[in-house]
C-alpha cells in the first residue's frame, strides 16, 4: 500500500469517527432522535468505499447498505453535512427528506440503493441489481453488507442461492460485518458451529474471512475479492470481524464500550502509522480535533436549514406517469 | 375470444417488443410450462425463478432499481403472504428516498375461489393488499380489460400489483382486444403444444415457438377507471372480478322478478379507486351494494363504505351494505363448504332485495 | 404505579407460574437485556432466540402443538410483517384440523408511533391482524389492563396477538394491580440494574435475581369487554391504545370550550370486540368517532364502522367519521412529520366538532 | 432385513399405491377435486412409518409431513377409508372434515401436526414440537419432510438454524425427498452446487443421501438415523431420490410417466422378492388386484357418509375458553 493511500485512508477514518461521534452526540441532545452507525468498522468500511465505483446505472457498482456504512460514503466521496442533514432530520436530508434514521442512505446518482432497517432483505434485493449487471457485461458489481445476528434470517440463504443458479452466477459481493452482537444477543448465543462465511460452501461459492479491523489486511482482501467478482462474475461471500465501539444504537446509550473490550480499528491504524513514521501522535490529534470541530462546524450550518413541511408527507408516493 | 390467459399473455408479449419488459419471471413462469394458468407461455424474456417467493419479489425490486422492467408472478395470491414485509418496502422505496429511484415493477399473482381450491388456493389478497401504500392494485374481470391494465401497469413507473382472478382466467371475453385475431387462430398461433405428461409436454415444445399476432397494439385501459357494466337506477353495486358476473345474474333476475333496475360497477382499479364513478352512480340510485369475496374483517369493501359514507351519507336512501366472504380461516374444500363462505348469485339477490326494502 | 412493561413482566411471571407458560422467547427477549423494552427481564422461563421471526413464530407454533404454552415476541409490529403467512396458518390450525389440536400460544409485539420511531419503528399492525382470522386481538392502553389481558391471553386456548403500544410503554398506570406494591418497592424488586454498556449491565445483572411481589393474582380483563373511559351525552368515541389519551385531552378541552360531553369507549380487545358497549353508546349519544393512528385503507376503523352503520345506521343523528393515520407509506422522523401522519388532540377535537356540528 | 419385514413392506407399498392410484381416479371424476401424492416415494415412505413412534404427546414422534406421506401413514396403521374420506371430502374425513385437500393430514392421537399447502412452512414448526422433546427427554424426536425445490425457500435454513443452536441441538429428523422437480421445473434449472443435504455442513448437522426408491436402502439407513436422532438428541438432515410417477398433481394432468423415464419402487421391489423368491409375479397381480378392489370397496362405503353442512364452516375457528 502507497504511502498517500494509507494516509488518506487514516484522513477519511478520522473524518468517519468524528463524524459519528458528533451524531451521537447529537442523538443524547435536541438535535436528534436516534443514532447508529459504525464507529468499530472504519478500518474496513474506508477501504470498501475506496475501492468501489459508485457513479449511476449497471456500468457502476450498487451499495445495498447496512445500517454502518458512514465511512464507505465518506470514501465514496459524500459531504460529512448531507449525513448531518439526515441526523438533524432536515428537509435538505438528500437521502431521505428528513424522513429516516441516520445512516439509511439513498443516493441514486451513486446507485447507493434506499437502506431499509429491516434486517437482511437488502440480501433479497440485491441479486436484482447483480442480474441487471450480469446481462449487461462490464465491470460493474453489487456490493451488499449486514450484520452477523442477520444471517439467522432465512434471507440471508436466499441471497446466496439466488446468486447461485445455474448459469447465473452474479456478480455479487455479500459482506457480513461480524461485531459478534445483535443488539444484546451475543454470536456464541445463537450462531451454532463454524464460521458465517462456510455457509457459501453449500453454494459452491467462493467465501473469505478477514480481520476488519485492520486496515491493510482488510484493504488488500478487498481489492482481491472485489477484483475476483469484477472478472470472475461470479458471487463472493466475506466475512468481516468489526467492534462496536459505541453499543448497538442510541437506544442502548450509544456510550464508549470499556476500554480494551474491542479493538479500536482507528487507533491500531494509528499506531501502524505512528511506527512506520507516517504520523505522530500530535498529528492526529490535530487531526482529531479539527474534525470535531469541523463536524460541529457543519452541524451549525446545517440546523439552519428548512426543516420538513407537514404538507411533505404527501410528497412523492407515487412518481407521476 | 381470449381468454383472460391468453389476454395477459399477449399484453406481455407486447410488453417485451414494445415497452422494454426485461424480465417475466416466477415459479413455473418460463419453458416449459409458461406458467401454471398459461399466462406467460412463449414469452421470450420468461423465466423460471427457485421456488421463494422472497427472493422473487426482492429480486424484481433490485431489478427495478436497476434500471429493467420486471414482471415477476407470486404462482397464487395464497403464497404471496411471506412477502408482505417486502411489499411493503417496494411500497415506500420512492417515498422514502424522495424520489430518487423509481419503482416500475408489476407484480402479477392470481387470487380469489372458485376452481375448489381448498384452504391454500382460494385466498383473495386486495384487502391487505390495499393496506399497503404506494402501489397501484388493479384487479381485471374480463380478457379485454386484463389486456389493457397490463399495459398500463407496464407503462406505469411505479409498482403495480395486478390481481387476477383464478374463476375467470379460461373464461373467454365478449369484446375483442384490438389487433387479436379469430379464437381458433389465436389459439394455433399462441397456445403452446400440449401432453399428458411434463415429459410429453417438454417434447412437444422444444421447437414449439409462438406466432405472435401482428396488429397488438398498446390499447390501455387506464388506472382508476370504473366500468358502468350495466347501467340501472333503483341501486349501485360496487364489485369487481368474478362478482361483476354474479352481480349481472343477480341483477337479471331481480329486473325479472322484481323489477329492480340495478347499476352495476367494475371497480378494475381497486386503488387507487375511481370514486368520482361511484359516487355519482350512488348519487343517482341512492342505495348501494359493495360486494365481493374477501373475508369481512378489514376488507377492502369496507374502506369503500367508508368512503361512501364520508361523502355520501346524507343522500342514501338505504343503509349501505356490504356482501363479503364468510368469517372463516379459509375456504373449505367440499363444493357445500366453498358455495357456504363465498357471496353466491342467491345472496347477492338477497341483500340487494334487503336494501331496496328498506325505507329510512 | 407499575408501568405497561413492569405490568407486562408481572403478568408474564405469574403466567409462568402458575399457568403453565414455559416458554418467554424472542430477540433479545432473556438475558441480558430483557426485551429492548424491559418485558421480559427477569423471567425465569425467558430466552434469545435467532434474528428471525419467521423461525419465532414457527417455533411458537411447534411448542404449542406440542402441548407447551409459549410467549413469543417480535421485537417490534414493524417486524412482523414477515410472517403473515405464518399467523394465517396458527389462525387456522385448530379450524383446519377440526379441532384436534389446540393453539395456546401468545405473540406479543410493540405497535404504533410516538416515540420518533420514523419509517421502521411506528407501524400500527391492527389491521393486518384483524383480517387473519381465528385470533384473538387485544391493544390495552393502562398497565392494569396489560397484566389483567395477558393473564386472559395466557389462560386462553387459542392463538391470541398481545400488542401494546410503544408510547404508552413506559407510562405509568393510574389504578394499582391486584398484588402490586409501591412503586419505588417496585422499582427496587424487579427492575434488572443497568450501566451504561452492554458490557457493565451484563456484569451487573450476573447475580441479579427479581424479587417478585408475592401478592399477585390472576386478575383478568376479560376478552371482547370494552372499558368505558368516561360517560358522555353527545357522542362516543371509539377507540384504543395512545389514543384513549388524546381523546381524553381533546374531550377535557371540548368540555371546557364547547360544552360538549364525549363519552370515551376503549375497545382493550381488538378482536372478536365488544360491539354490545359500542353499539349501546353510540344509540345514546347518535354520534360517533372511530379513532386510530393505522393507515386509513382497509383500517380497522373501518371495520367498526361498517358495524356501526349496519346496527345502528338509522339511529345516527350525524354522519359516522373515522380519524386515523395519513395514508403515507411511513411516519417520518421530524417530528413535524409524525405530528402531520398521526391523528394529533386537535385533529381530534376539529373531527368531534365537526360531527357534532352536522345537522341532518 | 427379515422375510416378513420385507412383506410387510410389499403390502404396505402395494396398498399405498392402490390408494392413490384410487384418488387419482377420483380425481377425473366427479368423487374428487383435487389430486397430489406420494406413487414413487413408496419404498422411502413405508420404511419412514413402519420405524417412527406415533402416539400422542412429547413422548412420541411428532410429525409434520410434505404433501406425498400417504404411504408413511398406512405404515403407521391408517385406515385407507380416511385418506378416502378426505379424498372424497366427506364430514367424516378425520383430518379436516372435508376442508382441505387430500393427503393433508392431521391426527392428534399420532402428533400428526397438520399439513399445510404452504411449502417449507413446515420446516419452522419442526423445531418447536422437537424443543419440546429435547426438554422432555425419552426418545421422542420430530420428523419433518419436503421436496426437493422447496429447499429454496428461505424456511429450509431456519430449520436447520433453529435446530442447531448452541445448547440446543435438537432430535429433528430432517428429510428432503428429492423428485429432482418443483411442478414443471427441473432440479438443474434452479439447484446450483452440490446435493441438498450438504446444506448441513454450514450447520454442523449430520447428514446423509439415500436412494429413496430402494427399500432396503431406505429402511436401513432410516433405521440407522432415526436411532441416531433418538439416542444423540441431535438433529439429520437426509436427502432420498425419490420418483414421481404420476406427475406433480391432478393439475398437470396425474397421467403415468412414460416407461422408464422414472424407478419405479414398487416394481423394483416386486423384482427383488421375486429373485429371492419371496412373491411371484402372480401374488403381486393377485395382491394389486385385489387392493384395487379393496379401494373401490372403500370408496363406495365412503361415498355413502355425510358431506359437511354450509353451517359447519363455523365450527372450530376458536376453542371454547
Ligand atoms: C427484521 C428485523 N428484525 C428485528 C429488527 C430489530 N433490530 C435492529 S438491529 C438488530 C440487531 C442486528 O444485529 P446484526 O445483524 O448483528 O447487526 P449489527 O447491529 O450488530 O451491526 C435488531 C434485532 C430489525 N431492524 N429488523
Ligand atoms: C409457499 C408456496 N409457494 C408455491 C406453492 C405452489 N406449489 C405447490 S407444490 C410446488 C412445487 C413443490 O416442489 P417440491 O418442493 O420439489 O415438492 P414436490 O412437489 O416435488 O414433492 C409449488 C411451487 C406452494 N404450495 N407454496
Ligand atoms: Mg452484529
Ligand atoms: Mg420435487
Amino acid at each position: 500500500m502507497k504511502k498517500d493511500v494509507k494516509l488518506k485512508i487514516f484522513d477519511l477514518m478520522v473524518t468517519a469517527r468524528c463524524l459519528e461521534e458528533r451524531m451521537i452526540k447529537m442523538s443524547k441532545s435536541a438535535d436528534g432522535h436516534f443514532w447508529l452507525g459504525g464507529p468499530g468498522e472504519e478500518a474496513f468500511n474506508v477501504p470498501l468505499g475506496m475501492l468501489s465505483r459508485p457513479g449511476r446505472g449497471v456500468e457502476y457498482d450498487y451499495f445495498h447498505f447496512h445500517y454502518r456504512n458512514a465511512a464507505t460514503m465518506l470514501a465514496m466521496g459524500m459531504d460529512p453535512r448531507d449525513e448531518l442533514r439526515q441526523a438533524n432530520n432536515r428537509a435538505t436530508d438528500p437521502f431521505s427528506g428528513g424522513r429516516n434514521f441516520v445512516n439509511h442512505f439513498a443516493r441514486v446518482e451513486w446507485n447507493v440503493c434506499p437502506v431499509t432497517s429491516t434486517i437482511q432483505t437488502q440480501w433479497l434485493i440485491a441479486p436484482g441489481t447483480a442480474r441487471a449487471q450480469k446481462r449487461h457485461g462490464g465491470e460493474g458489481i453489487t456490493i451488499v453488507t449486514c450484520g452477523d445476528a442477520g444471517t439467522a434470517e432465512g434471507d440471508f440463504h436466499i441471497g446466496l442461492n439466488w446468486a447461485t443458479q445455474p448459469g447465473w452466477d452474479l456478480p455479487l459481493l455479500f459482506i457480513v460485518t461480524n461485531n459478534r452482537y445483535g443488539i444484546s444477543t451475543s454470536y456464541d448465543q445463537v450462531h451454532g458451529a463454524g464460521n458465517i462465511a462456510e455457509m457459501a460452501r453449500g453454494y459452491g461459492m467462493e467465501f473469505g474471512i478477514v480481520d476488519g479491523t485492520d486496515v491493510e489486511a482488510s484493504y488488500s482482501k478487498l481489492e482481491e475479492v472485489m477484483d475476483f467478482v469484477r472478472k470472475e462474475r461470479r458471487p463472493y461471500l466475506l466475512e468481516a470481524s468489526v467492534s462496536r465501539l459505541y453499543g448497538h444504537s442510541s437506544s442502548s446509550g450509544a456510550n464508549r464500550v470499556p476500554e480494551d473490550s474491542e479493538t479500536d480499528p482507528l487507533e491500531e491504524w494509528v499506531k501502524k502509522l505512528i511506527k512506520a513514521k507516517l504520523l505522530t501522535r500530535k498529528d492526529y490529534q490535530a487531526k482529531y480535533e479539527a474534525e470535531t470541530q469541523r463536524m460541529n462546524e457543519y452541524l451549525k450550518e446545517v440546523k439552519q436549514e428548512p426543516a420538513p413541511t407537514p404538507e411533505s408527507i404527501y410528497d412523492h408516493i407515487y412518481k407521476d406517469a | 375470444m381470449a381468454t383472460m390467459a391468453q389476454a395477459i399473455r399477449m399484453a406481455l408479449h407486447y410488453g417485451e417488443e414494445n415497452l422494454g419488459v426485461t424480465d417475466v419471471f416466477g415459479e413455473d413462469v418460463g419453458p416449459p410450462l409458461g406458467g401454471v394458468f398459461t399466462a406467460s407461455q412463449g414469452l421470450k424474456t420468461a423465466w423460471n425463478s427457485p421456488l421463494d417467493e422472497r427472493g422473487i419479489i426482492g429480486t424484481a425490486l433490485g431489478l427495478a432499481l436497476a434500471g429493467q422492467r420486471p414482471v415477476c408472478e407470486i404462482q397464487f395470491g395464497d403464497y404471496i403472504f411471506n412477502t408482505i414485509d417486502l411489499l411493503k418496502i417496494v411500497g415506500n422505496t420512492h417515498w422514502s428516498c424522495i424520489g430518487q429511484f423509481e419503482v416500475p415493477l408489476v407484480c402479477m399473482t392470481i387470487v380469489g375461489a372458485g376452481i375448489h381450491g381448498s384452504i391454500y388456493h382460494s385466498h383473495s389478497f386486495e384487502s391487505v393488499a390495499a393496506h399497503i401504500p404506494g402501489w397501484k392494485i388493479v384487479l381485471p374481470s374480463t380478457p379485454i380489460d386484463a389486456y389493457g391494465l397490463m399495459i398500463s401497469a407496464i407503462k406505469d413507473p411505479n409498482p403495480v400489483m395486478f390481481l387476477y382472478p383464478k374463476a375467470l382466467i379460461r373464461v373467454k371475453g365478449e369484446q375483442r382486444i384490438p389487433g387479436e385475431p379469430d379464437e381458433k387462430i389465436l389459439k394455433r398461433m399462441i397456445d403452446a403444444p400440449t401432453g399428458p405428461t411434463l415429459a410429453h409436454i417438454e417434447q412437444a415444445r422444444v421447437d414449439w415457438k409462438p406466432e405472435w399476432p401482428s396488429g397488438l397494439t398498446d390499447y390501455q385501459v387506464p388506472f382508476s377507471k370504473a366500468n358502468i357494466v350495466q347501467e340501472g337506477t333503483d341501486i349501485t353495486v360496487v364489485t369487481y372480478a368474478r362478482h361483476v358476473f354474479m352481480a349481472r345474474q343477480a341483477a337479471a333476475q331481480l329486473k325479472e322478478s322484481d323489477g329492480v333496475s340495478v347499476e352495476i360497477v367494475d371497480l378494475r382499479t381497486l386503488y387507487p379507486w375511481d370514486r368520482e364513478t361511484v359516487m355519482n352512480s350512488i348519487r343517482k340510485t341512492g342505495r348501494v351494494l359493495v360486494l365481493n369475496e374477501d373475508t369481512p374483517v378489514c376488507n377492502f369493501g369496507e374502506h369503500i363504505l367508508r368512503e361512501i359514507i364520508t361523502e355520501c351519507f346524507y343522500e342514501l336512501h338505504a343503509r349501505p351494505r356490504l356482501l363479503a366472504g364468510a368469517d372463516v380461516p379459509g375456504v373449505g374444500l367440499h363444493e357445500i363448504l366453498e358455495l357456504a363462505s363465498i357471496p353466491q348469485v342467491q345472496n347477492i339477490v338477497d341483500e340487494i332485495r334487503g336494501i331496496c326494502a328498506e325505507e329510512p
